[in-house]
């Protein structure tokens, strides 16, 4: 046990200094210091899609090779149950933590149901530079987990939504099922599953090397926005910085648990967990903007973005890891 | 030469776009331009165009005559109650009227 | 302090934007700020700017004096007997008179 | 429905932005809008957003009631003795006389 | 004859599943479904710039590797007539099998004398993934292919263009010229001859393996255009569409005949029949907006983009391909 | 000696010939012929950071490989030095070479006692093609010697500087000492060396071939912007066309003597000549327009970006190195 704890505050430690993590501190100091520094947006929304392209690509390839197995299934059952349910429990800790509004606190609530993917990226990142294996169709589990949040949170925030978007109902279907990222993160899965091995001898360098650059420079630019979203976070409530930092971990160990029951690889069941731990900034964001256009956006990015983006970046991933090395390993 | 005719320069968010558009051709506009903003503050807050977390305002800028001018400015005010951005109204003149 | 000038407000395509400069400048405008558009619709049917096939609108806003807004709207309207693009005219008001 | 409300279109450079949106929220704007110029030309010369060595105007859009817009005309009269740029004042009508 | 047959259908299969080519197609569902994807317009202008950048220096690489030859010569000369002529013929068509006015009639014509240079990229590449070799001057070909068509246009177009452009002459001239994507193909080209193996070497990465990557990213963003030009489509009638998919056919077999005349090589004559049923997306609509501004833009690039694009990508290719060997190789 | 000269000569050749100068070239050509060829700005914004990253991460590891080591605190201090003093000299020059009222004078000296990253850029390719070695801490001195000459040209300005701007005092300091490039620059340069070689594994290819390629089309867009602002330089005086390119000379000069005192190799010395020598184009401009905005901003960026860069990137460069070789090798 000391010695899991010792090789786990190691871990922790040498996450903080990978690159691509101090790329993330570079920008949140620039932003914390009021550079002028910025990625164009134009680039930094290039940046998000090619994010997406290469997990989905990489993981079709590698769920192609290892098949598309039983593993998928369970595993993203479990996926979409926990993003589905997340948000009822999620809702509920708000309501008893803080004075959110209903609807303000049903939006937060789909954003901590639906999943980040550069959360994942850089998860993925550390069990790569830890040597640990995990399955190619996480990528799909994923995508899995963007969408059934939001229908959650749809279904909390109940009359209301009714009254305010009647006439958007159909964009709305459109902006969560087929947003941009979503579409290329399934797409590429889908590519990647039909291109197998073929298609990486094309792209290997692109999806690969490539890859660990690009997320630094996202990182730099995801560094800026939180620092900025943290700044604004100053009005938010004592409870609901807790429940931005608090919410991660017990999500992260709830999906431990079942990754366990199920018996997911150490590795599936960090990802797991990371997925579970991490709040949407792109797919939620959109379609709560749209549904539920009366909550605050000022309360959900600050808490999505300026924490607990941050934290599990910095230290929740290696606690996740650590924990399913205790849990599954 | 010159027509007095209406501008409406619409400020929304980026999903609305495409639904202000179509009310637009509805409301009798033969025409519209839209631009990208890069950031602002108003009623619901500062935003920025990041490409990151945000996606922004749009300015849409449509030119006609007084009636598609209140046709859309009552569908605009039905949409304000729920949604950010703002409206604003204000006399121009054009070359060649059969074309607003 | 304030004086009135006019505004004119041209869109026009990509390639007519430095045509339009050099004759705003002829015009008697002592400047002008482009604008690149995103989207727009008109007679000429839908554009997008897609960096593919398309290349756009732009907007050249431009104010000046009662003359020089003159001799750029005769300009103007001969250019858009061939050409895509509108142009509106408005009053405002600026500081510093001998700017403008 | 609608109410008089005055327009500010100020072009000024990118250092300047954030400046002016503070002026503005002190002068009594309650909401403004920026957008990214393309290029322009004016008594300090011609400019172009290239990204290299020019950072570009931007257009800060400000609408709000007659005090608020000569509460910033003030300030930017003495801004521009320094600094390039201009601001053009214009009327318009908004709804929701309460938001601006 | 069979086994011909049989190869060539198993290489249209081939070809319909290279990860450009499903990525082209993820594209074109995302935008038939209507999904918010898009590809920034400044980094889709850039991809194009960066796939003329290592077209043409590629090209001029290996053109240096191999001297310029005699195959130059011929296969440039080919390419000029075949541009110059074509519009000519185009324009007859047009005019037989629907009721285009004169204007829009011309531009269109110049357009399918023109070329495509991402249709030219997944022509080499389809090559390259066959193992089929190809002369790095063909890109010179492409530059020179790029222009003559639009000249021929104009001719066509007669009194009617002077009528409507006189003040604008010297920007013609220019755009047809010097557009920045001919100027990029054609100095990229010059700079590879110039440097040869010594610069390949430092560019390697840049323009070889990353290009597969960008031509993937760039193709989803034709996917996404193509598709909303066909959406437009549906007003065209049965004769111009028939001519969007016939005009190719044709004149790709014209381009083969003359390339097997000339004795170019199979990659040589494949190639010249990419170019020849290609149609210009880039340098012909910019020109023929300011020299025909009557013409309908919304006929020319719905036919080049909207159906002759993935037309020839999806199929096209593959058959030109099959073509060549039968009559070249 | 005629040794020496005959084989500087023969690399000045070589250098003229190399794909990253040939691009500029090639760019310059196109803005000269008023192509409409031009890199989107936000792409070119990036393109810059990214070669600030790539330069500060590179200086980085190879900084923490080598030891920070005395030489660090030798250059490092020249570069202050040389930074801080060249401004007063330089403004002199000019006030006696030209017309210049005084605060354009002194915001032009400010250029010329910065530096200019992409200089350094193509200084270092061209070590590395001719197999020079140079310490990776010039990263850093490059990053000391951004800010030194604009306080300096405050100082010269005086009086005048707080007429101006008593309102912006605080974004002045911002601007200056935290704008997104010096961020990026020294930011990455921290990160190199925190993660030396760990890092290096994961970037290699994104901060090496790749940088490569960068650079070349960074170059193509340096050329338009460069032969854009020759053409407005036709009203300068030849005094200042004169100080334009004997500056960079005589400054080069200075400090290799400067070098060659302080022991520097032959590779650092060299680069310290291209800083010195080199003129600022992001750092100086963008403060100069906050600091001193009724100096001419055309006269400072029509000498640092018309004249000087190309100045330097064709010719000045291999001289700086060949004189090193006689000083100091
Ligand atoms: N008074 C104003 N002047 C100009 N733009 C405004 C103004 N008020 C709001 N806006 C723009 O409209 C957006 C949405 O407004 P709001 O619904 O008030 O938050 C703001 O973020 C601004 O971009
Ligand atoms: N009524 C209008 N209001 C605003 N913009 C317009 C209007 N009509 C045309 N435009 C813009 O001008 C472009 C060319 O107009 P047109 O020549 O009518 O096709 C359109 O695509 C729009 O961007
Ligand atoms: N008359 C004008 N109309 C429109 N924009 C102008 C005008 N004058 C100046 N500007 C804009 O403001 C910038 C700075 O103006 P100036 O201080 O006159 O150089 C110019 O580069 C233009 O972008
Ligand atoms: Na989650
Ligand atoms: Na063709
Ligand atoms: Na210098």
């Amino acid at each position: 046990m000391t010695e899991i704890l010792a090789s786990a505050g190691a871990a922790a430690m040498a996450n903080l200094l990978a690159p691509a993590v101090l790329f993330f501190g570079l920008g949140a100091f620039a932003g914390w210091a009021k550079s002028d520094l910025n990625i164009p947006d134009q680039v930094a929304k290039t940046l998000a899609l090619y994010l997406m392209l290469c997990i989905g690509f990489k993981g079709g390839v590698e769920a192609r090779a290892s098949g598309l197995s039983a593993e998928l299934i369970s595993a993203g059952g479990l996926g979409l149950a926990l993003s589905f349910l997340a948000p009822f429990a999620a809702y509920a800790a708000l309501r008893a933590l803080s004075k959110l509004d209903r609807l303000t606190a049903a939006a937060t609530a789909a954003h901590y149901g639906s999943v980040s993917v550069v959360t994942f990226a850089a998860g993925s990142e550390y069990l790569r530079s830890m040597g640990v294996e995990f399955g190619g169709y996480m990528a799909a589990v994923l995508a899995m987990m963007e969408t059934p949040a939001i229908l959650a949170a749809l279904i909390i925030a109940g009359a209301r939504a009714r009254e305010a978007g009647t006439r958007f109902k159909p964009e709305l279907f459109r902006e969560v099922m087929l947003n941009g990222a979503a579409v290329v993160l399934i797409g590429s899965f889908v590519i990647g599953v039909i291109t197998g091995e073929r298609g990486m001898a094309r792209l290997d360098v692109f999806v690969g090397p490539l890859f660990q650059g690009a997320l630094c420079l996202f990182l730099l630019d995801m560094g800026l926005v939180a620092s900025r979203r943290l700044a604004e976070a100053s009005r938010l409530s004592a409870g609901l910085v807790g429940f931005a930092m608090g919410w991660p971990l017990l999500s992260g160990i709830v999906a431990l648990l079942g990754a366990s029951a199920l018996g997911l690889s150490e590795g599936d069941a960090t990802l797991m967990a990371v997925l579970a731990a991490s709040a949407s900034y792109i797919a939620a964001p959109a379609a709560m903007r749209v549904a539920l256009p009366k909550a605050d956006a000022g309360v959900y990015l600050s808490l999505a973005l300026g924490i607990t983006f941050p934290f599990n970046l910095l230290i929740g991933i290696p606690i996740y890891h650590a924990l399913a090395r205790v849990l599954v390993g | 030469m010159l027509v007095p005719r209406k501008k409406l320069e619409i400020f929304v968010e980026a999903h609305a776009v495409s639904p202000v558009e179509g009310m637009l051709a509805q409301a009798g506009f033969k025409g519209w331009s839209v631009l990208a903003g890069a950031e602002g503050a108003g009623a619901h807050g500062a935003w920025r165009h990041t490409g990151v977390d945000e996606r922004g305002l749009y300015l849409v800028v449509a030119i006609g005559s007084d009636e598609a001018s209140e046709a859309a400015l009552a569908w605009l005010s039905d949409y304000f109650k729920s949604y950010p951005g703002i409206v604003a109204v204000s006399d121009v003149a054009v070359m060649r009227a059969e074309r607003f």
